[in-house]
Parts: structure tokens; C-alpha cells; sequence
């Protein structure tokens, strides 16, 4: 019979007045994959920074081997053998691979000077095993998101491990790339140790997780075998209602001639031109795996990074974009892959963040300063149209979860007035719920008139949304799906992985 | 279903929001300690003294402020300062009227800090290199001009806006107050200080957002290098005399001011009140510790302490871990 | 560049180099001092190194050691600190320069000094205060950067005023010797001792700005320094605030410590000790004073 | 699987890892100006000259680089040094022995820099404020403590680190190598190194890795403490005398050489060589102008610029947008 490897009693923490986490219990065992599921802000995170040592408990006890433990910072969890594989990434930007994989942990020999080709060998072999293909001597700023979350996978699993806390592993992984993590689950279940899996694809969950955790507001709200669950018990479970994750239909009737024309957009001379267009009333999916070159095409084409060439029209004049500040004037507007990095000022309130794109709208017509009232009643609007969870008007972003946060950033560009919006992995780390919102929003605002660009890397979403689809390999645009053409993700992934070639 | 969220204490919303009532805190503290050891400091005499040393330096952190709050940092405003004043004293001399000298003056310092915007807005380079240069350039201009003499001997007409008053107030003060008033509305009011803000809070986020960034740097700059250019302009009115070296260290002070007013050094939270505060805190200290008679060396070692301790004070806001 | 044409030194008899080292030149009374060095150096037609050490040792240093590079005859030495140069001089006389030090002494192998009598100059000061307040009144001291010339004054100040009881030092701060500093630090005085009736000042930059802070306090005290600026003498003729200010001779100092150095260099021995009067400058004679 | 990035051109990558390379060419340009300029410039004794010159600087320079890494900035610097400088003589006019001396000194500088740290890493106050503060205290204790005075007329057998020389290079020469080799191993080798690099790359993901990152800082600052103390023993053995006032501005040359050195003002990024060529760079400026017989007022004017044009050259492996 399975004996209890940890247990957790009655956590409470509340961050500023926000209660993320109720007096929640939670049990692990040897040799098993517990999945801890729950909407965007369920305290999922939360749980997992304080059995890490990330964050301490307000209330609460932690029992290891049936001993209390006090864990006070993540070295003493460390210690116990208990690793996280971080949501947030915990990398050093400018360390290379191998000094992050182990950055608190190194392998030391004489004098205690650095192992260093030890280290290379140990982090080569895990990351093969990952099947990443990552240089090990580049600094992690240079890699992109998806290579960081490997070496973020690679740091985790070279460490004494008795508890492995997997936050969101796989929301930037292709599904071979999953796969392969799930083959490397099993080895450590095998061996022992008792797994966190926190997904929001709850195919994932089905195919590694033995128990079931469901979390909502911060308390526990079901629990059991996973086994015992269908995929639509879980949905309501986490998010207290029913959920029809059916996508919005597609733009029927006559197409609109006008819309964005890329005829030549070219970021680095020795790199392939890209040309292609976007119609208004449309959702172009731009699909690829990861590193494609799909976020750098997108950025070039906003005048975020330099482009070598830039040759775009919308309705038949020719845009000059330097910056995204001109982009911005000809209504198009970029809903970044990194929201906290690139999308938002996380100390700022959302009414801060969503006003920044368009201010003049909110000032006084005639002395130009900005309008409280104005501001405020605006900004409500975007809130309530988007259905953003805020507890005030003044709390900063920074405390809000993944799914609002995103929200908050596509009402920047609402408030821009822009009529073509560009989404890079709209999705990514969101929960059912706020992606079916986020479905239903794209489909609105074609139909008011958005042409809209969609990045991302599930594939289900790209087939589902877009009328056109764009399949890019190696900063190439493969194959241009145009609308009515018959498009299956087996031959998405032949074009995005060359398999159309052989 | 909404996040259940606790509507959290009054004076936590209080302090998160206005960083600066600790600083303000710290502040009276000090104040209720100089009336107890001193019966000559809380004499309106001696706190209108107070607040005109204070504007010297309260007006350059007016524009150090905006600068921080951008993320920037601003190590030229002494020897701007000091450019500006033997500028304008020069050209007194020379023969201009009061009103030209002082617009010499403040174009030089405008001049000066559109430069330093220029080389970090638009060349990209740090804010703290490039100071440092202008730290040397101005200064060796002031000296290469004055041949190393003060500019002495300026036009009555000159000393109103230094020894004058008006409405019963002394010209420094009202000086620093309307400097102050206008940094605030300029922050709080228009769409400018948001921007400021912003590039404090994530320079790559506002760019994306589609705001010509580089302009509001160099606006920052521009701003600091005229609030030296202004108490920079005070200073030699209640001198008489445009001092080449004057404003030595000047930055320092600034910095302590913005930084002990609970502006965050590394940008994007803060306010101009909180600066104020800081400079008055500053300015208590040295009055109160030369009220007291205690030595110039000992002076030095309490007002170290007294630093750390107003700022260790101010800091209880940020422990949130 | 000239450095580069003039830089070989054989062949030909080349110009004279003589450098000075001074411990700062953002100050008239040594701006004074570069300007008759100058002077000086040009009608003789010799080559001039000057450099300014900004009251940083440890720049000074380098500034000697650099101009002993530049193999400079005569090394006239204005230093920071008297104790510090010590090294360098040595430095110099072993690569045979001829090193004069001016208005501060330096240890070390100096082949003379020439310097104003820095301890009589604050007595004399000292003196006149007292006389002015008829020997009774609170009177205080702006000091400055703690270097030896300034230290004597102090000291010959305070020797002077303890000869008349009545007088009592109240206050001493630091107004590091330059106008703005000086100007709060004196109205902070002013405010701490509300019967202050005398001032005196290390030099004359800290006492202009100790005149506005008296001046704009509309109170009667008495002001004294040491100089001679220009400004200064003008301020004593008129001898409402300023009552005086003792006279040093910064052009003498330099043209007396450049002719000592060339008689030195023609191989004449010369004294040791060169100490330059210094002169009580009050309404009654400070018309017509000039540097 | 992911694609691969495309490689980018090698020498990219090589100024990318090796942001030092640049500065070096900055003062390899400048030494080739001198040596055009000045026929002195290139002796082995004006070289000899200046790197002896440039070791105060240097030494100190190390120590800032380390905590600038870190993310941090040590404004205390010059005071620290003034402090051990006088300490230490002051002992040794008591009557210690130069042995005693040596450690007082040192040990003096050790415990300014742990207090510097303790107060950053453990009471989180802003490095930028404790250090502004902390500059004020060892100064005042120094003054108070000689009332001014320097102390001279030290012991004989202390001239030796100051005046001495081993294997025919001064000792100043070769203390400055030792110091810069220690520190060189320290952050490449050791783990320390890395942590001391991650603290200012990403300080909270350093933590979340399990390394006790306030230890780390409170060795950041005491190491900054110790090289300024061991700068300022070298100085005060070459003056023989302990100066109270010594140092001051020091901090500003120390952090102008890291960042001449391609250091990243931010932390996370650079280099102790880069350090060292950035000491040498200022020192062969101050040399160089002086050799050249440049006016005193000409020459800050002439080194802001040359500051300005280095960073500038150096800057171009940052243009990546
Ligand atoms: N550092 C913080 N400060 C303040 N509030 C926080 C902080 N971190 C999390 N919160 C709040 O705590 C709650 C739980 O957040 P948490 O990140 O644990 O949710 P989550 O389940 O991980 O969401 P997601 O699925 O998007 O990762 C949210 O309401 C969030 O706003
Ligand atoms: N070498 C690099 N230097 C700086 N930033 C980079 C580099 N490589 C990628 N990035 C940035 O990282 C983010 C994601 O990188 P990634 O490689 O995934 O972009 P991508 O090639 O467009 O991939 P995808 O097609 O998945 O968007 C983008 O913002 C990109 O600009
Ligand atoms: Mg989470
Ligand atoms: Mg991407």
C-alpha cells in the first residue's frame, strides 16, 4: 500500500488582502503523478512557491516522511529534495546553459574549483534525453522561450529529487517534445519519486496523472483519481460552471477586399523574404514550431526590430513602420509572447497599462491633461467588456493572474483603436475558461471589422480559429493555407517540420 | 466567480500607494527630536532659513526625481549647475540686463541636459557613463571660462529672484514651490508622466505600446538639466557672484533626497512630494545638527546614521516576501 | 605638437621647463597664482607645465611624478598636503629637479619654501576682531579643508582672541572654503547663536559667503578673513560688515619661489625659509590693495 | 523539437561573451594618440610611471566591479579607505607594529564593507542610500579621530608595500596584480563567481535556485571594503602618512573604470579585465594630458569627452535591436 511522502495541512496565504490560498490540504505519494488543476489565479503557483520554499505559508503545516518540516527558503526545500521546474522561469539571462542548469548546485572538484566538463557531459545528456537540440554555451537571453523552458526542465531534473513540481511544463512544448518529457515522468515514477504536474491541456493530465487536485479561489474543490474523471467533470470542477470549448464559427459570406498586404518583408538580408496578406473580418493562424521565426517576423513587421526590409500596404498605401510607435498610428497593434516582459508595466494598475496605448483619448480637449473621470470610466468599459477580475481599479497587474493579465493586454490595443491586431501564443498558460473568452473575443472583433494575425503553437487552436492558415519553417513562410483550402494538422506539421519534402 | 479578495486595510492601500507618508514620518520624527534638544529651531525664523538652504537643493531633485523615475540617473547636475550660473553672471558683466542673464542661464542648463538626453535617448549609451562625463565637461567649460574667478559684481536688478520676496515670502522658496507645483502637475496630470513612469516600470512594454520613448528621455534630461540651471541661478542672485565651483557634490544630495523621499533608485515608482520631503529631511538635519553646535566631524558621522536610519524606517513598505 | 618638436632634450640648448603643481585652481587666489606664474615663465621664454590636483593627494602625486617626466627644470609646489607630497618631492630631487614649494611647506628634500605666515596672518585677524569688539562678544570660526596653512590660522586665531577674555568662542564649522558652502553654514550660525558678534573665516571665498548670510540676517556682526581677494577689499573699504581681512601676496609668493628656483637651478644656495609678510588689510588702508 | 536558432556571425558571439574586447581596443586608440602626441609617453618608466599611478584606482576598481556585478554600486569607497588609512597609522604611531598595522587597517576596511552588507542584504535597504550614508560615517570618524591632522611619520618597515618592489616591479605594480589575479580566479572559477554574476542577471532566480543570496551580497560589500582598504595601506605607505580626507571622489573614478571596462551599470554582465583596462584608460588620460602639457580647465573638458567617445566605441556590441 502506498504510504504518504508528504502532506500539506491547512496552507492559507494571502498576498496584500488577495487570499490566494485557504487553509488547502494536499497529499503525495511515492511513485505517483499528481495533476493540480485550476483556472488562472486558482492559487496553483502559489501552492507549489511555498512546498518549494519560494513563499511561506501564513498558516498551515508541511509534514515530510510524516516529520513537520519548516521549509523558510527554497534552499532548505532543495536540501530535502524537493525541486520546481518554475512557471516563471527562475534562468540568469546572461549565464550560459550549463550555469543555469546548475546554479546553486555545482559540480566542484579540486579546491572546490568548477567541474565544468563534468557539467557539460551531465547537462548534455539530460537535454538530449530531452530531445532539445540547445547550445550549451549560449547565454539563455539568446534562446527562445521554448529552449529556456528546456533548460528550466534540465536544471530541476539534475537535482537530488524526492518531490518533482512540474508548473505548466509543457505550455511552450510541441507534442513529440511532450511526449518525450511524459517518457522521463515515468522513469522518475518508476524510481520514486512523487510528481506535481500542473497543465492546462487536460490531455496531458489523462495521459501522466494518477490523482487529481482541483483548486478554485484558493481552496480545494475536488479531489481523487483521475481515472474517475471526464474531462468535462474537471472543467466544472475548476471552473464552477459549464464550458463550451467548441470554437466561435468562422467568417462566412463575401470576403472584404481590404486588409494588411505583406509584399515584402525581409529581416536580415541573408534571411528569405516573407510575403503574404491578412484580410479584415479574418483570423490568419501563423503556425510553426517553436523558433520558427514567427515572433521575429512579427516584431520586424512592427518595427520592434530592425528589418532589412519592409515593404508592407494596407488598403493599397504603402505603410513606413520604424517603430512600433508607427505602427501604432497605422492600427496595427502587437499582443506580445512574453505579457510580463513585453506586454505589461507589472507595478502599474491595469486602467494604467490598457490608457498607455491611446492617452489622448482620456484628456481634456482643451488643456490636455488627462481626465480622471474619463480615464476611469474608459478603462472600467474595457474591463467589463473583457470580463478582467480585479479587486480595484488601482491593483497592480503584477497580482494578476495569467489569463486577466493577458486580457489586460489585448484591451491596450482595444483602447488603440487599431484595426489589425496581432496575437503571438494568445493562449499560452491559459485556462479553459479564459481561452474560451479569449476564442469568442478574436471571433467579435473580426467581426467588427479586426484583421487579426495569430500566432501559436497548438495546433487545435490554429485549426479552429483561423480562416487562413500560415505554416512557417525556418524563418520561411512554407505553405499559405487561404480560406477554403482543406488544412489538417497532419500536414500543418509536414510543412512546419519539412516532412512534406521526403 | 469572482477572486476573493479581502478588501485590504485602509493604511496598507494607504502606503502602497503614497510610498512617501513613511518618509513623511521620518521626517516629523526628526523634526519632533530637533525641538526637543534645540528651542531655537521651531522659530518661524529659523524654519524660513531652513526651507530657503533647502530650495537650493530641493529644486535640483525636483528634476533628479523625473529622471530616477525613468530609470535614468543624472550625475551632472553640480557642474551644470555651475556652467549655467558663471553663464549667465558672464554676461551680466558683459553689459546684458538682468532678464537676458537669466535666460542665458536657463538655456544653458536646458542645453547642457539635452545633450545628456541626446547620448542616452538616442546613442543608447548609460545614463551614468555619460553623467559622469558631464560631470568633467561643464565644470572644466566654467573654469576655462572664468579663468577659475568668480563672476562678482552683478546688477542689482539681478538680486530680486534671490533676496527678494514676494507676497511676504522669499524668492527661493516661492522659487522651489512653484518648480515643485509644476513637476507634480506635469506627473500627475498629463499623459507625459505616465510615460515617465512607465519607462521606469518597463521601457521595452511602453515602446511596444507604441510610444516614441526616446523623446520622453530626452525630455527627462532636458527637465533635470534646467531645474540645475534654476537653483543654479537662485544660488548666484543670493551670492551676487556666478561660482564655477559651486555645486560640487550637489548630485549626491539630490539623490539622497529622491531616494530618502521613497522614490525606488531603480525607477518607475516614487513621486515628487516624497522628494520634497526627502530634501526637507536633508535640510533639517544640517540645520538642526549646526543649531546644536555639534562639530562639523561628528556632524558627519550623525547624519550618516540618521540617513540610514530615516531610510530603514521608509522601507518597512517593501518587505513583502 | 609642441610636446612632440621640443620633446629631445639634446643638441641644442633647449627652452627651460619649469612646472607647477598646485593643489587647486578653482579659487581666484590661485588662479592668481597660475596667472603671474605664466607671466612669469613667458618673459623668460620658458616652456610651462601646470596642473591642478583638486585637493586630491593622491593626484597630486601623479601630477609631480608626470611633470618629472616631462623632465621639467624647476618644480614650484603648491601642496594639498604637506606631509603626503613628501615621496614625490623625493622623486623629483632624485631626477634633479629643483623643487620650491609655495604658500604650503612640504617635507621632504624642498630646496626652499616660500609661504606666507599663515599663523601671524589668523592672529593678526584674531587681534583685530577683538579690538573691533572691543574685546567682549560671542564669536565664532568658519573653518576649512583641514591642510596645514588653514590649520595654523585656526591656531594663531585662536591664540590671539584668548588674550581678551571677554571674547568667547562660541561655534566652529566648516565651510569648506567655498561660497555657497560657507553661506548656509554662517546662517545656520547666526541662527544657533542669536548674539553672535563675530566671524572669522579661514579665507576670503567662505567669508563672501558668510557676508551674504550676515548681510541678508540684517544683524551687526563682525567679519574677518585671510586673502585679499579683490571682492573682498572692496567690501572692507566699505567697513560696515567686513572689518578686515589679512593680505597675503599669492603673485610674490610665486615670483619670489620662481626667482629662489632659478638662482637654485644657476647653482647659487639659497635659503631655506622665505616666509612672506602678510598684511592687515582694514578700511582705513585696504583702498587701492591689490593682488 | 525546436529549431535550431540561427547561428549568428562569430565575432558577435566573441564581443557578446568578451564585452571587454572593445574597451580594450578604446585604449589601445587612445595609447597609440599619446604615443603620437608625446615622445615621453612610451618609456618603460612613464609606463612603470603610470601603472603605479593607476593601482590606487585599480585596487578599488576591483572590488566595485564585484558589487556592480552583483547589481549593486559601493558609494563608501573613498571613505572606507580614509578610514583604514588612518587607523592603521594611527596604531602605528601608537607604537604597533607595521604587521599590526597592516591588519588593523585591513580589518578596519573588512568591517565597513560587512556593515555595508549587512544592511543591503539582510535589512534590504537600497545599496545606493546605506553606502551614499555610509560614505559620511568612516569619513567623520576618520576626521574625528585625527581632528584632521594627517598621521605621519610611520615606521620604516612599513615603507616597504608602498615603496618597495619585488623581482624589480614596484610593489603598488604588483599588489594591484595579485589583487586583480584573486579576483579573477574568485568570480571564474569558483561557484561563488557565478552566484556573484547571477545576483545581478536575476537575483530572485538565483534565490528560487536554492543559494543564500544575502550571504553572497554581504561578500560582495566586504570584499569591496577590503580593496579599498588595501588601496588605501599602499597609498599611505607611499605617503607615509595616514590622510583623513584622502579618497574623496574616489568611488567615481572606481565605477567610471568598471563601466569603461564594459561592465553593465545594471550588474549581471562583465568582466574584471575589462576593470583593469578601464583603470588604465583613465590613468593613461590623466598621464597623457599631462604630459602634454594640456591646461588643467582644457583637460576635464578634454576627459569627459574621451570618457564619452570610449563608451561609445565600447557600446557598439549593445546596439542589438
Ligand atoms: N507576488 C504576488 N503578489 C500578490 N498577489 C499574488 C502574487 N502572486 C500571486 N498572487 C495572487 O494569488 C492568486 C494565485 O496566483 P497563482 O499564480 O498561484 O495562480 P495560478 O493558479 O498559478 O494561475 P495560473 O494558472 O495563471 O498560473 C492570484 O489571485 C494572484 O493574483
Ligand atoms: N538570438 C536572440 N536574441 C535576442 N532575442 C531573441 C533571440 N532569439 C529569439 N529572441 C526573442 O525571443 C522570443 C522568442 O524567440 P523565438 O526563437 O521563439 O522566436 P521565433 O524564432 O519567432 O520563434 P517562434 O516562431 O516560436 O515565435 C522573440 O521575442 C525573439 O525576438
Ligand atoms: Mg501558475
Ligand atoms: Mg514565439
Amino acid at each position: 500500500m502506498p504510504e504518504n511522502l508528504l502532506e500539506l495541512r491547512g496552507i492559507s496565504k494571502r498576498f496584500s488582502g488577495v487570499v490566494a490560498l485557504d487553509s488547502v490540504d494536499l497529499t503525495l505519494q511515492r511513485g505517483r503523478v499528481l495533476a493540480l488543476l485550476g483556472e488562472n489565479g486558482a492559487g496553483k503557483s502559489t501552492l507549489m512557491k511555498i512546498l518549494s520554499g519560494a513563499h511561506r505559508p501564513d498558516g498551515g503545516t508541511i509534514r515530510l516522511d510524516g516529520r513537520e518540516v519548516h521549509l523558510r527558503s527554497p534552499d532548505e526545500a532543495q536540501a530535502l529534495g524537493i525541486n520546481i521546474i518554475h512557471q516563471e522561469f527562475s534562468l540568469v539571462p546572461h549565464l550560459d546553459v550549463v550555469e543555469n542548469i546548475f546554479l546553486g548546485r555545482e559540480r566542484t572538484g579540486r579546491f572546490g574549483l568548477r567541474a565544468k566538463r563534468i557539467m557539460r557531459q551531465e547537462a548534455q545528456a539530460m537535454l538530449d534525453r530531452l530531445g532539445a537540440r540547445i547550445r550549451l554555451d549560449s547565454p539563455v537571453a539568446q534562446l527562445s522561450v521554448a529552449e529556456q523552458q528546456f533548460v528550466e526542465i534540465a536544471k530541476a531534473l539534475l537535482r537530488q529529487t524526492r518531490i518533482l513540481i512540474m508548473d505548466e511544463p509543457t505550455a511552450t512544448l510541441t507534442t513529440d517534445e511532450t511526449a518525450r518529457l511524459f517518457r522521463l515522468m515515468r522513469d522518475l515514477k518508476a524510481s520514486g519519486v512523487a510528481i506535481v504536474f500542473i497543465s492546462h491541456h487536460f490531455e496531458e493530465i489523462f495521459a501522466i496523472a494518477d490523482d487529481v487536485v482541483c483548486l478554485r479561489d484558493g481552496r480545494v474543490v475536488g479531489e481523487g483519481l483521475v481515472a474517475s474523471y471526464s474531462a468535462r467533470d474537471l472543467i466544472r470542477l475548476m471552473v464552477g460552471r459549464e464550458v463550451n470549448h467548441t470554437y466561435p464559427p468562422k467568417a462566412v459570406g463575401p470576403r472584404r477586399s481590404d486588409g494588411l498586404e505583406i509584399r515584402s518583408l525581409q529581416r536580415k538580408p541573408h534571411l528569405p523574404e516573407v510575403t503574404f496578406t491578412v484580410r479584415a473580418g479574418e483570423v490568419l493562424g501563423i503556425a510553426g514550431l517553436v523558433g520558427s521565426g514567427r515572433t521575429k517576423m512579427v516584431r520586424a513587421l512592427i518595427g520592434a526590430d530592425r528589418a532589412h526590409r519592409h515593404e508592407v500596404y494596407l488598403r493599397g498605401t504603402r505603410l513606413k513602420i520604424s517603430s512600433p510607435a508607427d505602427a501604432r498610428r497605422a492600427g496595427i497593434g502587437l499582443v506580445p509572447e512574453d505579457r510580463k516582459r513585453q506586454g505589461l508595466i507589472l507595478d502599474a494598475s491595469a486602467p494604467e497599462n490598457i490608457l498607455i496605448t491611446n492617452l489622448r483619448k482620456v484628456c481634456n480637449p482643451l488643456w490636455r491633461f488627462i481626465d480622471r473621470a474619463a480615464a476611469d470610466r474608459i478603462s472600467r468599459e474595457h474591463l467589463r467588456n473583457l470580463a478582467v477580475k480585479t479587486s480595484s481599479l488601482r491593483q497592480a497587474v503584477r497580482t494578476l493572474s495569467g489569463g486577466n493579465q493577458q486580457k489586460v493586454v489585448i484591451a491596450k490595443w482595444l483602447n488603440a483603436d487599431c484595426e489589425i491586431l496581432i496575437l503571438d501564443e494568445p493562449t499560452r498558460g491559459i485556462d479553459v475558461g479564459a481561452k474560451a473568452e479569449i476564442y469568442r473575443l478574436i471571433r467579435e472583433l473580426t467581426a467588427r471589422g479586426f484583421a487579426i494575425i495569430m500566432i501559436s503553437s497548438e495546433l487545435p487552436e490554429v485549426l479552429g480559429l483561423s480562416d487562413c492558415v500560415m505554416v512557417m519553417r525556418r524563418q520561411r513562410v512554407e505553405r499559405f493555407f487561404d480560406r477554403g483550402e482543406e488544412v489538417t494538422a497532419e500536414n500543418i506539421m509536414a510543412y512546419a517540420t519539412g516532412g512534406n519534402h521526403v | 466567480m469572482s477572486e476573493a479578495t479581502i478588501s485590504r486595510p485602509r493604511w496598507r492601500d494607504w502606503f502602497s500607494s503614497h510610498p512617501e507618508t513613511l518618509s513623511l514620518l521620518a521626517l516629523l520624527i526628526l523634526c519632533g527630536a530637533m525641538l526637543l534638544v534645540s528651542d531655537r529651531f521651531f522659530t518661524l525664523e529659523n524654519l524660513s532659513n531652513v526651507a530657503r538652504q533647502v530650495s537650493t537643493n530641493a529644486i535640483i531633485a525636483t528634476g533628479m526625481t523625473i529622471v530616477i523615475l525613468t530609470g535614468g540617473i543624472d550625475l551632472s547636475v553640480g557642474s551644470v549647475m555651475a556652467l549655467s550660473m558663471t553663464f549667465s553672471a558672464g554676461s551680466m558683466l558683459a553689459g546684458a540686463p538682468a532678464w537676458l542673464g537669466l535666460v542665458i542661464g536657463l538655456g544653458t542648463g536646458i542645453a547642457m541636459g539635452a545633450i545628456n538626453g541626446v547620448l542616452i535617448a538616442y546613442a543608447r549609451l548609460p545614463a551614468i557613463i555619460v553623467t559622469l562625463a558631464t560631470m568633467e565637461i561643464p565644470r572644466g567649460l566654467a573654469l576655462f571660462y572664468t579663468g577659475g574667478y568668480p563672476q562678482s559684481g552683478l546688477p542689482e536688478s539681478f538680486a530680486w529672484i534671490g533676496r527678494g520676496s514676494a507676497l511676504g515670502v522669499q524668492m527661493p522658496i516661492v522659487i522651489m514651490g512653484a518648480v515643485f507645483v509644476a513637476a507634480y502637475v506635469l506627473l500627475t496630470y498629463f499623459p507625459v508622466g505616465r510615460y515617465l513612469y512607465g519607462l521606469g516600470g518597463n521601457e521595452e512594454a511602453v515602446r511596444l505600446s507604441g510610444v516614441r520613448i526616446e523623446r520622453f528621455k530626452l525630455l527627462a534630461y532636458t527637465l533635470s538639466g534646467l531645474t540645475a540651471a534654476i537653483s543654479g541661478l537662485v544660488l548666484s542672485s543670493r551670492l551676487m557672484s556666478g561660482q564655477p565651483n559651486a555645486g560640487i557634490g550637489f548630485e549626491l544630495d539630490a539623490i539622497a533626497a529622491v531616494v530618502l523621499g521613497g522614490t525606488a533608485i531603480t525607477g518607475g515608482r516614487g513621486s515628487i512630494v516624497g522628494t520634497l520631503i526627502g530634501a526637507f529631511t536633508l535640510g533639517v538635519l544640517n540645520n538642526g545638527l549646526n543649531l546644536m553646535g555639534v562639530s562639523p566631524y561628528t556632524q558627519k558621522i550623525l547624519k550618516g546614521l540618521i540617513i540610514l536610519l530615516a531610510i530603514y524606517v521608509g522601507s518597512f513598505k517593501r518587505t513583502d516576501r | 605638437k609642441r610636446a612632440a618638436s621640443e620633446g629631445k632634450g639634446g643638441g641644442k640648448a633647449r627652452a627651460l621647463r619649469i612646472g607647477m603643481s598646485f593643489q587647486e585652481l578653482d579659487n581666484p587666489y590661485f588662479a592668481v597664482m597660475k596667472q603671474a606664474f605664466d607671466e612669469a615663465g613667458t618673459s623668460i621664454g620658458a616652456e610651462m607645465f601646470v596642473t591642478d590636483a583638486r585637493h586630491d593627494l593622491t593626484k597630486q602625486i601623479s601630477d609631480i611624478e608626470d611633470l618629472v617626466q616631462r623632465k621639467v627644470d624647476i618644480l614650484l609646489l603648491n601642496p594639498t598636503d604637506s606631509v603626503g607630497v613628501e615621496g614625490a618631492v623625493r622623486e623629483a630631487k632624485k631626477a634633479g629637479v629643483v623643487v620650491i614649494a609655495v604658500d604650503a611647506q612640504a617635507n621632504g628634500p624642498v630646496d626652499a619654501f616660500v609661504g606666507s605666515k599663515n599663523y601671524d596672518a589668523g592672529f593678526l585677524a584674531g587681534e583685530q576682531l577683538s579690538k573691533v569688539l572691543e574685546g567682549k562678544g560671542e564669536v565664532a570660526i568658519l573653518d576649512g579643508i583641514p591642510v596645514v596653512p588653514i590649520l595654523e590660522r585656526v591656531r594663531g586665531f585662536k591664540a590671539a582672541i584668548a588674550k581678551s577674555p571677554g571674547i568667547k568662542l562660541v561655534d566652529t564649522q566648516n565651510g569648506r572654503q567655498e561660497r555657497s558652502v560657507a553661506l548656509t553654514v554662517t546662517e545656520n550660525m547666526i541662527q544657533s547663536h542669536p548674539d553672535l558678534k563675530g566671524l572669522f573665516s579661514v579665507n576670503d571665498g567662505g567669508a563672501l559667503g558668510a557676508l551674504s548670510a550676515i548681510e541678508a540676517s540684517g544683524k551687526n556682526i563682525a567679519l574677518v578673513s585671510v586673502d585679499g581677494l579683490a571682492e573682498v577689499v572692496g567690501a572692507v573699504q566699505k567697513g560696515q560688515v567686513f572689518k578686515a581681512t589679512v593680505a597675503q601676496f599669492p603673485r610674490d609668493q610665486v615670483r619670489i619661489a620662481l626667482g629662489i628656483g632659478l638662482a637654485k637651478y644657476w647653482g647659487a644656495s639659497v635659503p631655506k625659509e622665505i616666509p612672506i609678510d602678510v598684511k592687515l588689510l582694514t578700511a582705513e588702508n585696504a583702498k587701492g590693495f591689490a593682488w
